[in-house]
């Protein structure tokens, strides 16, 4: 197990988010985690990495390096998208030259073009400023990668090839990923494993593992088997939008 | 040969002095070194210090400066006065300063504690029958006067000369409106006003003993009775050092009444100054007069 | 804004701890001074007791509250003054390329001219008076506030205002709602620095000019060589610079500045808190 | 026509982004604007919003009000997200009571609840901070609203009920939507007409009525549709991610 | 970072036509100068023509080359020190509740203690010399670059801070690369005025301290009554100073703020472009 959660939990000004989530990661795997907006994704994926203490539990972690791609950009805004998308790399020391090349190879996996590479973040547009940080973080060849709702703002065609990237670079680099979506067909076509949050439970309510191997599942059986979890009750939270307006 | 040893003056006319007994020559084998001290604040850091062992100073300054226990002995006196105010020529006396505005450098200063005496002997309350405007430095105070922004001016030697001279210049008549030595004998019955003098730090006194400190007033004797001679040539000798030009200080030389006497043979006057000056607040001397160990010679 | 019962006990209790710990430093500071002391013996500098000593008989003094007063009056006048004019001008030099081409060198003058060369053009039209005192002060502030306001404004958030515009908010608004709030970090950074200034200055001021408050019993004390006196005066200067720092100030910025603690509770380590 | 757009040509730094754009939006009508990531959706949003003066063109508005939703929330972070909802309302002059009690409603319809109003940003969710954004913007009861990929980071049930709240307010109310989207489904749901931007020709390829009413299409003619729609030639610059990766 | 010819060219264009439009503050104020000079006359405030041609003559003399370095070398000894110290120490501030704890009331205590109180042990420590003026000078400016520093830091992007950490840099790392940048605009802020007020504050103990360079010319020309003097050595300082925040902050800011221009063609109107 690269990383492992023991029965965390957390609370925010005394309000508690989660409670005994216990989950664990194995090398090469990509585990989803979906759930209700607000119910602690977020938050759980901060703890395993390290950015948030827990109030309670204990978080074990059994690697080198890890990555990170938060849901917002949070790229520096003094830096252009180049070295942004290098800026993990410079963490880790890698001299300026290679970590350049390493950059630009990273920015064409995930449709950056050369002349995008000088631009600075606000000259960017929304979906690539994600893109940047989803380079960024992959560029550092990680060991464990958090991604959260790291495809929410590019198009069809290109999530579907960074979907695919994802998977096949965690098959070939053995590197084991916990990603946040909101999109049911985006964790069934490319995880392992799905966990399923609630907000009213504060807690993980459903893990389970998802059959076939990542990135060679076709839509057919994709589309079936979110139309499938539609009629569960672990994904009506997530689901059911009417039941929580009042 | 031992490094020479530094007599320090005020931005004013008993420099003069010091200036002629350093081109003089030596005591006690040891060369002589002549510097001007720019502010009180310098002044006080060199006593404090240490680097200041022989310096000239108001006579006031040095009592308080015995008093509070830093060491300082009063040599001599170098000036009887040489304070004025400098105005335009239709004031006349004390009393003639009555409704007019007068600028005065270093509130709290000598200038300033002298010119309150001489007011309160006149009856002249400042504020309701006499207007003074202070100002940081005595340059303010000239260019206040011959810009006309006030009627007068309370400077000492040489500064009161080079503002005369300046005004001339200008077209603009000025006059030493009061002689204050003069104002003070009239109000206080007292013969003189010793209003600087050198004085010694204890490691000097001993370091030179009772013979070195004879030589070096005899040295100012010396300095006195040239000066007196020749006061163009000791104002071209003094101009460097004050920054000011050889004639201005020449001839303020005339108005400055230098002197040398020995401070025991002063005491009587220092006394009676001190006394004086402390009428209201004896702090201004240190709490009370000094004792005999104050008059170093 | 939030503010209840729960938060307003928190932010006193902060308030108080911070009193205490700031008294760790004014002791460090006491004893550098206590050593200096003994270094230099008591002509220069009275130990720290002796000049404690001498300010309460001083504070005993009757005229001593009314000096204070007249001083503090001053210095905040002037630090009010410097304040806002040079929070308004460099607000609209940031704003404006045209104003701050103009504005920049009139505060750069009146930032480097040494005092003595205004000192007669400010007796002549203040008098020697409470007036040149304030005028002193604001001379002395304002560039400060203005450079602070100018980087503030220049380093807005764009994204927030083109959101305000697009909902309709006309330039004070925006003024108000998006460059303001981001704004005032720069300027409490400056008005910091303005209102120590102030008190120093006005000081100065009465010193030189001799316009009575704390500035005309310094310089008494000074022309008599009553160190501790001056030392008991100076303690008091900066007690009372301390004061408005702490007593006006910072409460005014931790209350505008509350936002910037939202969720932090959980990744920062707060100093005076144990984790539970 | 509300608004309309004229041969509106817009170029970044001496860089080419869109040409030639005519587009108008009638009252009531919502007009979906898709296109790939990168193609230059929100900088024509923003000329028409009057954010950004476009090089060349005109832009028409006679309507009294619009309201925007970013493609980041943009919310103040020093107010809470009531008063954040609230703050178009300010800069419409509302009163204060009174925008609080709007405030309070539309953040009910976005599903946040009454304890979610006194935080402040950031220690909002990350879908929670867009939804305020939704909030705020639909507040203000606007002529017409433009959104930036308002959804994306919410979850599919709760999307579901903005999509249609988003549909319904437009029919009652009469307002008009621009909105720009990554979900073909999505827009194939609630919109009324489509317009596809490309990034290869800078401009408008194709513009499309959807059948029937927005709202009223159920989940069957929504995936036909979408599914017809990628066979076609007009989308495939934006499902085809591969011809964009080198 | 981006940097062509073009971009080059660009800088030194916008660089030119604000060094012009800057002239025209500088002539506003020529002329509000020249009103004040014809209401009080030469003595108190010689006409600006006559100053420059005063300050021309003076340029010529041997000497003042000299005297110019030293008081310039004196000033920017005593910014460099305040402005390296006051910024180390604001930092360390900033991110350290303890060490603000400590640091604040001594830097409250170096802002707010009247020059006069000190300037004694300041000549018995550093003598009548440079010494003293840089010291002066490090004391005036110090406080102004600590509490930008202070709130520079205390400000900064946590979201930023916490990316650079999830990447696995250190503390100092992430100081330079997230906090820095954000810093500088503080900084540039504090450091304008500390450079202005560094020419000032060291004429002035230059001055006072009879320590030759600038300010001992000026001493000279004030006891000489030699007002035009006066007034060019006067100008010569606001030159200094004007010149050091235009020719060595400015570029510097120029060059280190540049991405924040970034992203801001469309929609912020450059009142020296043209629309085309
Ligand atoms: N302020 C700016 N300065 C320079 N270039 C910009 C600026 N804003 C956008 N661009 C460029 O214009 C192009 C279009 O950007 P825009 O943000 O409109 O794309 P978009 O269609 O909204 O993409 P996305 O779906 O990723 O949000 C991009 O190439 C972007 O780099
Ligand atoms: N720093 C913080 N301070 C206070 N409350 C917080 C903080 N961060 C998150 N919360 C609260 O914790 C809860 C969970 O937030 P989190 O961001 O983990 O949700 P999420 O599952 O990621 O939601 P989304 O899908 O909308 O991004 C929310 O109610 C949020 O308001
Ligand atoms: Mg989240
Ligand atoms: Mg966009």
């Amino acid at each position: 197990m690269k990383l492992r959660l023991e029965n965390v939990g957390h609370a925010f000004l005394g309000r508690t988010v989660i409670e005994g989530i216990d989950l664990a990661l194995a090398a090469g795997e990509i585990v989803a985690l979906v759930g209700p907006s607000g119910c602690g994704k977020t938050t759980l994926m901060h703890i395993a990495a390290g950015l948030v203490v827990p109030l309670r539990g204990r978080v074990h972690r059994a690697y080198r390096r890890h990555a990170m791609v938060f849901q917002e950009p949070r790229l520096l805004p003094w830096l252009t998208a180049r070295d942004n998308i290098a800026y993990g790399l410079a963490c880790a020391g890698t001299p300026r030259r290679h970590r350049r090349e390493i950059a630009a190879v990273r920015a064409r996996e995930v449709g950056l073009e050369a002349d995008d590479l000088d631009k600075f973040p606000p000259e960017l547009s929304g979906g690539m400023r994600q893109r940047a940080a989803v380079a960024r973080a992959l560029a550092v060849a990680p060991d464990v990668v958090f991604l959260d709702e790291p495809f929410s703002a590019v198009d069809a065609g290109l999530r579907r090839m960074m979907q695919d990237h994802l998977a096949q670079a965690a098959a070939r680099e053995g590197f084991c990923a916990l990603f946040v979506t909101h999109d049911l067909g985006e964790a069934a076509r490319i995880a392992d494993r799905l966990v399923v949050l609630s907000a009213r439970r504060r807690g993980i309510i459903d893990l389970r593992a998802i059959p076939d191997r990542p990135g060679a599942r076709d839509e057919r059986f994709v589309f079936d088997l979110v139309a499938a979890w539609s009629c569960e009750e672990a994904f009506a939270e997530i689901l059911d939008g009417a039941g929580r307006l009042q | 040969a031992s490094p020479a040893m530094t007599l320090w003056g005020p931005p004013a006319a008993p420099s003069v002095l010091l200036a002629q007994a350093v081109a003089a020559g030596s005591i006690q084998g040891q060369s002589l070194d002549f510097r001007v001290w720019r502010s009180p604040d310098e002044m006080r850091a060199g006593i404090a210090g240490g680097t200041m062992q022989a310096v000239v100073v108001p006579t006031y300054v040095a009592a308080n400066f015995y008093n509070r226990g830093a060491g300082l002995r009063l040599l001599n006196v170098l000036t009887e006065g040489l304070l004025y105010v400098v105005g335009t020529p239709d004031a006349e006396g004390v009393v003639g300063l009555a409704g007019r505005r007068v600028a005065v450098p270093f509130a709290n200063d000598m200038p300033d504690l002298v010119l309150r005496r001489l007011l309160a002997k006149a009856a002249l309350t400042p504020g309701r029958d006499i207007h003074l405007d202070y100002v940081g430095s005595p340059p303010e105070a000239v260019q206040l006067l011959l810009a006309g922004r006030v009627d007068a001016a309370l400077l000492s030697e040489p500064a009161a000369s080079a503002a005369i001279l300046r005004g001339g210049m200008a077209g603009k008549e000025l006059v030493r409106a009061v002689d204050c030595r003069r104002a003070w004998q009239v109000a206080t019955g007292a013969a003189s006003m010793p209003q600087a003098g050198l004085a010694v730090m204890p490691a000097l006194a001993d370091r030179l003993g009772g013979e070195g400190l004879e030589a070096l007033q005899g040295a100012l004797e010396a300095a006195l009775a040239r000066v007196k001679a020749d006061p163009a040539a000791a104002g071209g000798a003094a101009a460097t050092a004050l920054e000011l030009p050889a004639p201005v200080v020449g001839r303020a030389i005339a108005s400055s009444n230098l002197v040398a006497l020995r401070a025991s043979a002063a005491r009587e006057a220092l006394t009676g100054f001190f006394a004086a000056l402390a009428e209201d607040d004896p702090r201004i001397i240190g709490g009370g007069q000094p004792d005999a160990g104050f008059y170093a010679l | 804004m939030r503010s209840d019962a729960k938060g307003v006990a928190a932010w006193f209790g902060r308030y108080l701890w911070s009193a205490w710990a700031g008294a760790t430093g004014l002791l460090c500071l006491a004893a550098a001074w206590q050593m200096a002391h003994e270094l230099y013996g008591a002509f220069i500098l009275p130990d720290p007791l002796t000049t404690l000593a001498t300010l309460a008989d001083l504070a005993t003094e009757p005229g001593f509250g009314a000096a204070v007063k007249e001083t503090g009056l001053r210095a905040l006048n002037g630090f009010m003054l410097a304040a806002g004019i040079g929070a308004a001008a460099g607000t609209v030099a940031g704003y404006s390329f045209a104003a701050l081409r103009l504005m920049k060198p009139v505060v750069t003058f009146i930032l480097g001219v040494p005092p003595i060369s205004w000192i007669v053009l400010a007796l002549i039209w203040f008098g020697a008076s409470g007036g040149s005192a304030v005028a002193t002060v604001v001379v002395a502030a304002l560039p400060i506030s203005f450079a602070g306001a100018l980087e503030g404004v220049a380093t807005r958030d764009r994204g927030l205002d083109a959101m305000a515009r697009a909902f309709g908010a006309g330039p004070l608004r925006r003024f108000r709602d998006v460059t303001l709030p981001h704004l005032l970090s720069y300027l409490f950074a400056a008005w910091t620095t303005a209102i120590g200034t102030a008190w120093k200055v006005a000081v100065m001021a009465e010193l030189l000019g001799n316009a009575g408050g704390v500035g005309g019993a310094l310089a008494r004390a000074r022309a008599l060589f009553d160190i501790p006196q001056v030392m008991a005066l100076t303690v008091l200067v900066v007690l009372c610079a301390l004061g408005s720092d702490h007593l006006v100030l910072q409460p005014l910025r931790e209350a505008a500045e509350r936002w910037r603690t939202a969720g932090q509770s959980g990744s920062v380590k707060q100093p005076w808190s144990v984790r539970p």
